[in-house]
């Protein structure tokens, strides 16, 4: 893991990529250069005003580029990625990362991903990676609704892999919850990143099928850099552990999981 | 010597910017992001006798022009941090300065963790935070002067090192505290802690802290802090750090105009890390523009129009 | 009966949603913009025995998320308040109630302004303003439960009228003040007035404030004002007015979970005269969406993981 | 003076004029069609954030059309205005007006406007609508330095007067301060807008050459309608008096000027 950066990145595109979600791609080579899979960044927009997000938010780095570019995936959720979806092109905005411990993969070990939300964001960056070190990759990718799908065919153009779509109505892809279809995926190494109770049933599952799994938690946070003990979560031992730099990627062996 | 460097408590202070308790962790976290030396110094997180598990999360939130937090002073408590974090300070923090922030239950447990500290290296004072509960009283030291009181003449009987009192800013006036201070024996005072808070999500109806109440800061308490910071200067003769809400050598600049000597840097760091070397620089900037050559010549130096 | 229609003090409040103190002047001059009558109700600008002149400029500023002011009070006292504003109140406020916001300097002067009041037409009852200098004591009557008594006491012997006590956020426990005016036979209270703040013009070294201190409000303090009005309402039976940095809807309900019958804005309506109506359908819709038949459902609805 | 309206206005129009100093159009209908000359608006940028300008800022109407937009004079000062300016077509502020009472003037009357620095918005209101009513105007215009200066041919574009322009240091127009020039102008009424210090000398200069002042006073405001007393200026009867309805525009003998 390598030292994170304070950077003022210029944004070189924001699209949306479906309801309440869009693709913000900024201009930070010394992020893009060193970020691992599962790896985040915090972003903000600085001191010079006190409208929200006045503290940074996290969000996974979704991609990088040679040219020093890297992508996030973002969901409009409240006032803070409500204003960053008003970024274009020119704008600047205030990037600290990379930041934390990513995904961990084995070459000769099958990955299955599975996504709920814009909990899809880390996959868009591990399952190509993963390939590239000659692992075999899906994704299994679920959404409440058709409106908040990620482009599948995008998704395949970023990642090589093409998803297995669900939605909760059916409206797209097949319907159903997304961790229903973790049964079929026996013998391989599982990967989640979603909202916390579809992570509770996939640790569930996990555990009975007795899978590997490493999820991506999301804990409110303050530094990003292990400084303000904001982001913890409940480790196996019941300690609080911190989720920007003791995750946000943990083993679920690594985590209480009890509710 | 530069037109920022000041003695005080017998020691050179090179800039009067420090990080605040509680935002740079005990400094290594933020080395790699922030030149320590550079700054006047740090202020680490508290450090309690025992351990501290903490409070459950979520422990922060953003709230408007500011932000809360119920850590619940989650720490390694004093063993390891003198085995394992005094050390790093010690070797690294070469021109900046080292406070040790101290919470304890009982005036007993504050006097404790100094006199644990007192022989080792790597750190100039103490900064003793009075905004936590006190198992006798109940109360919180800070708004009990009795406590108050009792608590300091401990520490101070246990330690030469500079001893600094972080006052509770929820107090009707903030003279009576900063007095005690000074008569039981303190060198300087804080101001201020953060503020209470409560933060609620109507739409699940529940806390947004997980310990229900937090402490709010960053810019929405600004001027409560500089009028608090103004009325303990005018209360006492001690040099005070001025704190609360500064993102800015302008902000920072009311509260030396206030009477602060010094100030710490605490929200802002979280949103930008570079701040508090932009604020260094930004009060050399005001002070080459307004030609003064000391900064001791502005602390205190605000002019009340018919007051003189 | 709408669904937001409860009944306190013996009347019919049709909206929780009110007009705070100082903002709204004497209803008069915002009549035009904000339809009154659709609204809870209005609390007055403060009333004295006497007129007061006020303080000198700049009596307001923006701070970060917010503002402080220091009017000093002006206001045309009792006199003129009765004879040429109450007037305008009686026949124009039909169905929205009005609370006349009293000042004094010492308790009789209090008395004697309600005195002056209790028999004309065209309000309901008095908020009573304790954020204010006592010249017998010195210190605020909202800062020492001494004062406070005795001057809820005195003044609720001069009127049957809704009573409803204003308290000052700068103190450690507000629980005993709320429980103070209960026993001394106050019908409500209202949580908070604004923070002692300090501004400072850096350039000039002076205030930004004529009278150098002001009070702040807005957002910035909603989450002090939320806690604030949790802890008051866990003390007493009294029914609340929940006031401090309310902009929206969801502002507005999470002082009413905490345990605010009622709401007052104040600072947001000079950002936008139809804040309050809109907060009023607002939480109209919250209740449709969460299938809430009476606001009295939401009241101190607040649920605390663990605390059953 | 008319009822004040609170509308959501549609930036038509924001153009640099001069150093930190912009001209913002607004769709405002309702203001347009009632504004008169000296009185202005309160402009903000509604509740969402929280940032800078929270409270609205006050205005003068520096014109307006019969397609109901009006214009503003606006100069970057501090965080507000800094912010403002960045507003671009289509944008949404929040207007309240139109407020205050204005300027007062006789037909037969010349009118001498002088304005420091962006003390002349109201005045590119008021010249042409004195001038339509018969009145001779003239326009002396003062600023610092040249890069600060409101180009004069706009000026007499507007308003239909070529201004006299003075800068202190002589880098545009003529050197030296507006007031000075006011000696030249006896028999006629003056009508001064600008910082304090200026409005304070001009109103000795017409107290010593015996001539009618109207100014136009500058002071914080909170509600800009009379509700809140944030805005007082010290009367000539030694009360504080609001410039929000009893001004901005009063007669020189209204005010105590002493210092
Ligand atoms: C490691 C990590 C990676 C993330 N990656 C992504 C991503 O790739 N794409 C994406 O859309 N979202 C991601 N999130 C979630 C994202 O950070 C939140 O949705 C965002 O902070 C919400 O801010 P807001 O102001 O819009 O919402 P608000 O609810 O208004 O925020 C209020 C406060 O709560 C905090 N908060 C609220 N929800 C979350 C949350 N889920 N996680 C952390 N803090 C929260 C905010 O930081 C803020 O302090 C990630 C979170 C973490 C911890
Ligand atoms: C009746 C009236 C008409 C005006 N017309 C114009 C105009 O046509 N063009 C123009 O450029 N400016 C005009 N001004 C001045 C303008 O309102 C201020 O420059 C602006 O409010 C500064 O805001 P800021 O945030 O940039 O500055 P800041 O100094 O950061 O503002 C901080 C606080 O001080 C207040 N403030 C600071 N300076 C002034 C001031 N001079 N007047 C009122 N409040 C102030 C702000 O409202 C805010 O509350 C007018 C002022 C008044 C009272
Ligand atoms: C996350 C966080 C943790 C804090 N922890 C401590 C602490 O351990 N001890 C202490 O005295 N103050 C603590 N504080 C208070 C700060 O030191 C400072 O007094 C306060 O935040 C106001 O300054 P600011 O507005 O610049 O943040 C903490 C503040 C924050 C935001
Ligand atoms: C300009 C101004 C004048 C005020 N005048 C009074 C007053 O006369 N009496 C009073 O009890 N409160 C007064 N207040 C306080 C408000 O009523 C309210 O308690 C406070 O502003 C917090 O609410 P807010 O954040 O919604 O503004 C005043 C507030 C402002 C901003
Ligand atoms: S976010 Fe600050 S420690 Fe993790
Ligand atoms: S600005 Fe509020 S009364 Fe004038």
């Amino acid at each position: 893991m390598s030292a994170p950066c304070r950077l003022l990145a210029r944004v070189t595109s924001n699209r949306r990529t479906a309801a309440d979600t869009f693709w913000l791609e900024l201009d930070a080579p010394a992020i893009a250069a060193t970020a691992e899979p599962g790896q985040f960044v915090m972003l903000g927009l600085g001191l010079d005003d006190v409208a929200a997000p006045f503290l940074p938010r996290p969000f996974s780095v979704g991609w990088r580029d040679e040219a020093g570019r890297i992508g996030l995936l973002i969901r409009q959720f409240g006032p803070g990625t409500h204003r960053l979806a008003s970024l274009s092109p020119g704008d600047e905005a205030l990037l600290l990362g990379p930041l934390g411990r990513g995904f961990r993969w084995e070459q000769d070990q099958p990955l299955v991903c599975v996504a709920g939300g814009v909990g899809l964001a880390p996959f868009l960056f591990l399952a190509p990676e993963a390939r590239r070190s000659g692992s075999k990759v899906s994704i299994l990718y679920g959404e409440q609704t058709a409106d908040r799908v990620f482009d599948p065919y995008l998704i395949e153009e970023l990642t090589g892999v093409r998803p297995d779509v669900y939605t909760d109505d059916g409206t797209a892809g097949k319907a159903g919850r997304v961790v229903d279809a973790v049964d079929r995926t026996a013998g391989s190494n599982l990967y989640g990143c979603g909202p916390t109770p579809m992570l509770r049933a996939l640790e569930r599952r996990a555990r009975e099928a007795n899978l590997p799994l490493q999820v991506s938690v999301e804990e409110h946070m303050g530094c990003g850099i292990g400084t303000c003990q904001g982001c913890v979560v409940r480790s196996s031992s019941g300690e609080w552990i911190k989720s920007c730099t003791d995750g946000p990627v943990f083993d679920r062996e690594e985590l209480a999981w009890a509710d | 010597m530069g037109r920022l460097t000041q003695r005080l408590w017998g020691a050179e202070f090179h800039s009067p910017v420090f990080l605040a308790s509680g935002t740079c962790g005990y400094g290594e976290e933020v080395a790699e992001l922030i030149p320590l030396n550079d700054l006047g110094g740090i202020v680490t997180k508290a450090v309690s006798l025992e351990p501290r598990p903490g409070n459950p999360p979520h422990r922060v939130a953003e709230t408007p022009g500011g932000m809360i937090n119920a850590i619940g002073l989650q720490n390694v408590g004093l063993e390891r941090f003198r085995d394992e974090k005094l050390p790093w300070l010690r070797e690294n923090l070469t021109r900046a300065h080292v406070f040790i922030n101290v919470v304890g239950r009982t005036a007993e447990e504050f006097g404790a963790v100094v006199a644990g500290l007192d022989d080792a290296d790597g750190f100039l004072g103490y900064e003793i935070n009075v905004s936590c509960p006190n198992v006798r009283g109940g109360t919180l030291f800070g708004t009990d002067p009795e406590a108050l009181s009792e608590l300091v003449r401990r520490v101070r009987g246990t330690t030469e090192r500079p001893l600094i009192v972080k006052l509770t800013p929820n107090v009707p006036d903030i003279g009576i505290f900063a007095r005690v201070c000074e008569e039981a024996g303190a060198d300087g005072l804080s101001t201020i802690n953060t503020f209470p808070g409560m933060l609620i999500d109507v739409e699940a109806r529940r806390p947004v802290i997980g310990n229900v109440t937090g402490g709010v800061s960053g810019p929405a308490i600004l001027p409560m802090g500089v009028l608090l910071t103004w009325q303990a200067a005018q209360a006492v003769d001690l040099p005070i750090f001025g704190i609360g809400g500064i993102r800015s050598a302008s902000d920072a600049l009311q509260y030396i105009l206030a009477g602060a000597s010094l100030v710490q840097v605490g929200t802002a760091l979280f949103v930008d890390p570079d701040v508090a070397l932009d604020i260094h620089h930004g009060i050399e900037d005001y002070m080459e523009r307004h030609d003064v050559n000391q900064l001791t010549d502005l602390i205190g130096a605000l002019e009340i129009p018919g007051h003189e």
